[in-house]
């Protein structure tokens, strides 16, 4: 009992001192081991990076960052969220990779008080119903991407497309983002294993199936295997390709080589951009890890940046948390993308780009712009989310 | 030589339960209430590794098929609770139930379950010996995990997350002390039990089926009912133990049941010693310890965690037990 | 189905196929002769990978990376028993998944502190990575027809060598039968060696043979493994000819399960496979320990 | 004298080789019936065969007046038959007491006891030391079976089966790797058993087989060439010629 009571006191005293002096504490749970650990990696390179153009703070404040590897192992994911918000004191969660590693300890730590900012999961379900004044996703919502390349080829007159995912809710939602954008016949809609090594099988028949053109979401090592075999099959020639980014992005391009060229992406961010803040930072990231960033990374700059911006306008007071949730909903940045803003579902209201995979003057395989395709792109989620206000 | 059975298999697990019972006061006194969210976790693990244990260890057969019951037991738990928060019948064949977010009813129904499936796929399995065993348990085993990621209505390969208030016995198990109390719980039944066990009639068959099955043949006991018993008691604790898990963190994936969590266990309870009830318990805590603390220091904490799992299966015969039994012979 | 399609979905099978075999053969003989589960295996594949990427690109022969990866792997296979696993052939089952299982994790960290954690890039030689007319209505890719030639080659030599040759016939006793091959006076510990030196070689070849087609990153092994696990049980442990027939039979069910079935049956099926056929035979197809 | 085991025709091939060729056999109740024959002769395949390990190609095996060929092994030792192995098959981390109680436990039907501790069962543990002791093996009843001399494992093979409380014991060569000692203390112990049950006994030890043995049966090549007392089958000529001209 008396040790509760000591337990207790020490709890109000750390209170009632975390005043501007004491470092903001930042979670950041990502996978760093296994297949997906390269992605874990990246989302901390571009968060450190972030961190690093602002000094080391948010707000006038020292952050301290603690990680944990979620090795894409939800429970995992949701042990590592518990240490970090009760035992480390972490205000923000962010840094996530997968959606299942989400899904699961998004919930317990916003039960717990803490603000959790997703650097990349697109989840729908916070995006709707379960929309929380403190989750806010600075990447995507998973859908849009499919959904602005399927309205798209539609209005260039594409008329057959060949649809492929993996057999999982992230695969299938982009899908039906696709078709919810896409207007013409849908020739083909295959669901592979997830994980799966090899597309032989898939392959012939969307070669039978003679598509004009032929989607894919294949994140990783499965967009890998596919792009190289799909070249190998001599499909690309006569039907192009066309995915979301993460699909054909620096995270795989290396690994796929001279497969990938030609393929089209769907982009709200690409190494290609010229607005200033994202040639420094694609500058900065080469210069420091002797790499082209991925939009991973970019999202996950952005990300920092974001959060020291929004700190700003409140003097570091992130204990404010009606005053922090405010300044991040009207939260105004210099981002790589040239614009962004929160919609009403803390989901980004952002620009898509098509580009396209090119070999650039080094010889790098790179995604080149080529116009865009949507303005001020919101998820269709946002409808159902009643989002509580912060007064 | 033999010392009596009470200091030799009792004091020790009176022991294990006495340190756990101590981990909210010390945690609370340090400050540190986490630690008992992570006891409570490996508790969660310990109960599976126990469960495992009893065809691992005394009943000689290496399952990779217990990830799996664990999972279904999560499930049973996860889909009882999403059909009361969402008003839906769930339609077992003409019989519809409404769900239920009590644990008193979702964990001996994920138990029973778990034993159900684990005897449909036991009968099946123990036609096979060996390694043969370990594949057609693997293929089983897989066969569960796929079945999870199909379900789409209950989350597919994200999981199922339960929205839906749970309690147990009015309290409510996303609440730190409940749920490790009710973990605990858990456990000391299941070690008690399963103590009893090995030294039962019952537990005698197993483990002479273990040491010989053809002299136990002669002496005319059919091994391959107690076997088959055996599978489906030990596919009933792990179910248990993922049901507890799926209560305390309303959260329950395709994840929880690959293949590898089924190396995980087998490897908690190498790592424990297979000869004892409580030795995999010491694995669990030491394999789950281990990872935490490691990955707290570096990404690349796997490097050093292969390292000491290599080292371990080079010097530790016999797990930690046998380190232990070692230490005190020395 | 169209006939041309039938002929291609057929090939794909036997060319995923005849990839198993090079994978298993390894895995069966060390399974069967020494008793070994080596889940490390797959660690073998991806070092084989790796090499060849690597080398591949820094030297821009593919031929020259073959060759150093198919070293490199049996040489890394010769270390780890002399270092390593002879330790553990008389040890439990378990024992040797327990290190084998730790070998995984120090594999895969140490390839990442090598390599990165980013995917490599490993390109085929111009004429090898389009693909080949071969009849009206049937491209094929190239690569693919290299690896079913390959596969096909390695499996017959060592069909001939271990059905014909002397060597081959210490190996079959010592696979049966343990104590006698020791028995015959055979310098056992060489033989182990070299099972476990080619094993690992042929793992490598299976590595860079999929290099350019899958992608090589850290964790590559762990899914093949348990295709080969499946394919050295249905064959029946310490079977060449059961490993040969099972890797077909795996290749072609996984590959027209996934064009014939729901995704989710797809996925399962070499699963629901293995569990039927060990059901009717529960030593596999092709029993070797009586 | 009623007939307690019979085959009748029994016939087992492995591929080409006849294992077994054509044996009809008869244990009469209460006598020790010794079966002998040069190695290789299919002695070990014939019990197998009556313990049902093993199935005959053809043929049939009677036991106390019924038909018994398709019984699995564990219901022929339910209703009495117990056997000895050839190899010694005793369960080696177990303790001698424990081993023996498992026999005279599975004797005692079905074992889904899940929660009553064997080693509190008074009775059961004190006719295991009962047999123990009639074995000779009272110092060891603690010692885990993997730690005891050949010669104490065989005692403990003998131990198993008869707590089985058998109508009939199938010994596979009883004396088999034991020094001239530890066998003549066997044949003692044998002897002392004799009344109790009813043998068929494998046994190479010819002095051991004669002091024995009521009857014998001679098997060659898998083919029963005879079958009698001690004395016809010392005066068979057949016998003398295929079997004991070679010693």
């Amino acid at each position: 009992m008396r040790h509760l009571l000591l337990a207790t006191v020490f709890a109000l005293s750390s209170i009632v001192s975390a005043q501007a002096a004491d470092p903001i504490k930042v979670g950041f749970i990502s996978t760093f081991s296994g297949l997906g650990g390269s992605l874990g990696q990246e989302l901390l390179d571009g968060f450190n990076l972030g961190l690093e153009s602002t000094g080391g703070q948010f707000g006038g404040r020292k952050v301290e960052v603690v990680q944990g590897d979620d090795q894409a192992k939800p429970d995992v994911g949701r042990q590592l969220a518990d240490k970090m918000v009760e035992s480390d004191h972490a205000q923000i969660i962010t840094g996530v990779v997968f959606s299942n590693v989400m899904l699961a300890l998004a919930k317990p730590s916003l039960d717990a008080g803490a603000f959790v900012i997703s650097a990349n999961a697109g989840l729908s379900q916070y995006a709707g119903k379960q929309c929380n004044p403190h989750y806010f996703t600075v990447s995507f919502q998973n859908d849009t991407p499919a959904e602005v390349m399927g309205a798209y080829l539609a209005s260039k007159g594409v008329k057959k497309m060949y649809i492929v995912a993996p057999n999982y809710p992230a695969g299938k939602d982009s899908l039906a983002g696709f078709k919810r954008g896409f207007k013409g016949e849908i020739v083909g809609e295959v669901y592979t294993t997830f994980g799966q090594l090899d597309y032989a099988a898939e392959l012939a028949q969307i070669r039978a199936a003679k598509p004009d053109g032929l989607y894919f979401f294949l994140p990783g090592g499965m967009g890998i295997n596919f792009v190289k075999q799909y070249a190998q099959a001599g499909l690309k020639a006569d039907i192009p390709l066309y995915g979301p980014s993460f699909s054909l992005d620096q995270t795989v391009l290396p690994a796929m080589g001279d497969a990938a060229l030609g393929a089209f992406a769907s982009n709200f961010w690409s190494e290609s951009f010229q607005n200033p803040t994202s040639v420094k930072f694609v500058m900065d990231f080469e210069a420091k890890y002797h790499r082209i960033p991925s939009p991973y990374a970019a999202q996950s700059y952005d990300t920092a940046r974001l959060l020291d911006a929004a700190l700003k306008t409140i003097g570091g007071k992130i204990e404010d948390k009606k005053a922090f949730q405010k300044a991040l909903e009207t939260v105004k940045f210099d981002t790589v993308r040239g614009k962004f803003r929160f919609n009403t579902n803390h989901y980004p209201i952002q620009d898509y780009y098509l580009t396209e995979i090119t070999k650039n003057d080094k010889g790098q395989i790179v995604m080149a712009l080529r116009g865009q395709m949507a303005t001020n792109s919101v998820d269709t989620f946002a409808e159902q989310c009643q989002m509580p206000s912060a007064e | 030589m033999a010392k009596s059975p009470l200091i030799r298999d009792w004091l020790p697990i009176m022991l294990i339960l006495a340190v756990f019972a101590a981990v909210p006061s010390v945690a609370q006194a340090m400050g540190q209430p986490f630690a008992i969210k992570v006891a409570s976790r490996i508790l969660v693990f310990a109960i599976a590794a126990v469960g495992l244990n009893l065809v691992l260890g005394f009943g000689g057969m290496v399952s990779l098929l217990h990830a799996g019951l664990f999972g279904v037991g999560g499930y049973v738990v996860g889909i009882s609770s999403y059909h009361e928060f969402n008003g839906e019948a769930l339609m077992l064949g003409p019989v519809a139930w409404g769900g239920s977010g009590n644990l008193l009813i979702t964990l001996p129904l994920a138990a029973l379950t778990s034993a159900a499936v684990a005897s449909l796929m036991g009968v099946v399995s123990l036609r096979t010996s060996g390694s043969y065993f370990i594949m057609i348990t693997l293929a089983f085993n897989q066969m569960l995990f796929y079945l999870a990621v199909s379900l789409d209505r209950y989350g597919g390969e994200d999981g199922l997350q339960m929205l839906g208030t749970l309690n147990l016995a009015g309290f409510d198990p996303s609440k730190r002390l409940v749920y490790f109390y009710a973990a605990l719980s858990v456990l000391a039944v299941v070690l008690i039990f399963s103590q009893r066990l090995i030294g039962s009639r019952f537990g005698m068959v197993l483990r002479a089926t273990a040491q010989n099955e053809r002299r136990v043949k002669a002496l005319g006991i059919p091994p391959i009912r107690y076997k088959l018993a055996a599978v489906a008691i030990s596919g009933a604790i792990c179910g248990l133990a993922g049901g507890l898990l799926a209560g305390g963190t309303q959260f329950i994936s395709p994840a929880d049941m690959s293949w590898v969590r089924s190396g995980d266990l087998i490897v908690m309870c190498v790592l424990g010693g297979l000869g004892t009830v409580w030795g995999p318990v010491l694995g669990a805590a030491c394999f789950l310890l281990l990872e935490l603390g490691l990955s707290g220091l570096t990404n690349a904490w796997q490097l050093p965690f292969g390292l000491i799992v290599i080292g371990m299966a080079v010097y530790l015969n016999g797990g930690l037990v046998g380190l232990l039994r070692r230490v005190r012979a020395a | 189905m169209t006939l041309p399609l039938l002929i291609e979905q057929t090939l794909n099978g036997i060319q995923l196929g005849v990839m198993l075999f090079l994978m298993s053969a390894g895995l069966t003989l060390v399974f069967g002769i020494m008793n070994l589960i080596n889940l490390a295996h797959g660690s073998l594949y991806m070092l084989g990978a790796f090499v060849a990427a690597s080398v591949a690109s820094l030297t821009g022969y593919f031929v020259v990376g073959a060759i150093v990866a198919v070293i490199v792997t049996a040489a890394a296979g010769a270390l780890l028993e002399v270092a390593l696993l002879r330790r553990f052939y008389r040890r439990t089952h378990l024992d040797q998944v327990l290190v084998t299982f730790g070998l995984i994790l120090v594999f895969n960290e140490g390839a990442r502190q090598i390599w990165g954690g980013v995917p490599l890039r490993f390109s085929l030689p111009a004429g090898l990575d389009g693909s080949v007319h071969l009849w009206s209505g049937l491209d094929y890719p190239a690569f693919r027809l290299v690896i079913l030639g390959v596969g096909l080659v390695v499996g017959l030599l060592l069909y001939a060598v271990i059905m014909r040759t002397r060597i081959g016939m210490w190996v079959r006793a010592g696979a049966s039968n343990r104590t006698m091959a020791a028995a015959m006076g055979v310098n056992v510990e060489m033989i182990f060696i070299g099972v476990f030196a080619a094993g690992a070689a042929l793992a490598g070849l299976a590595g860079l043979m999929a290099g350019p087609i899958l992608a090589v990153q850290v964790g590559m092994g762990e899914p093949v493994l348990i295709l080969c696990l499946v394919v050295t049980v249905i064959g029946g442990i310490g079977s060449i000819n059961g490993a040969l027939v099972a890797a077909l039979a795996i290749g072609l069910i996984d590959t027209f399960g996934r064009v014939l079935l729901s995704p989710a049956l797809g996925s399962m099926a070499i699963f629901v496979a293995m569990a039927a056929i060990l059901a009717w035979r529960p030593k596999g197809l092709f029993p070797v320990h009586g | 004298m009623t007939v307690l085991l019979e085959t009748r025709n029994l016939v087992r091939r492995f591929g080409g080789l006849v294992a077994t060729g054509d044996v009809s056999l008869t244990v009469l109740a209460g006598e020790t019936h010794a079966l002998i024959g040069p190695n290789g002769a299919g002695k070990t395949t014939l019990i197998s065969q009556l313990q049902g390990e093993l199935m005959p190609s053809s043929g049939s095996i009677w036991f106390k007046g019924a038909d018994i060929t398709a019984l699995p092994s564990h219901r022929r030792a339910q209703i009495g038959l117990a056997r000895s192995f050839q190899i010694t098959s005793v369960l080696p981390d177990f303790t001698a007491l424990e081993n023996v109680r498992l026999a005279a436990q599975a004797r005692q039907g079905h074992s889904f006891r899940f929660w009553a501790q064997i080693a509190q069962d008074r009775a059961l543990n004190d006719e295991a030391r009962g047999i123990l002791v009639r074995v000779g093996l009272e110092a060891m009843t603690s010692v885990p079976a993997s730690v005891l001399s050949h010669g104490e494992r065989r005692q403990l093979e003998l131990a198993m089966a008869m707590a089985m409380r058998p109508a009939l014991l199938l010994l596979d060569e009883p004396m088999a790797g034991m020094g001239k000692m530890d066998g003549a203390k066997m044949t003692r112990l044998l002897a002392e058993l004799k009344s109790d049950y009813a043998m068929l006994l494998v046994e190479h030890d010819m002095e051991a087989v004669f002091a024995l043995a009521d009857r014998l049966s001679v098997l060659v090549q898998g083919r029963l060439i005879a079958t009698g007392t001690p004395a016809d089958i010392r005066a068979n000529a057949d016998v003398q010629a295929a079997y004991l001209g070679h010693h």
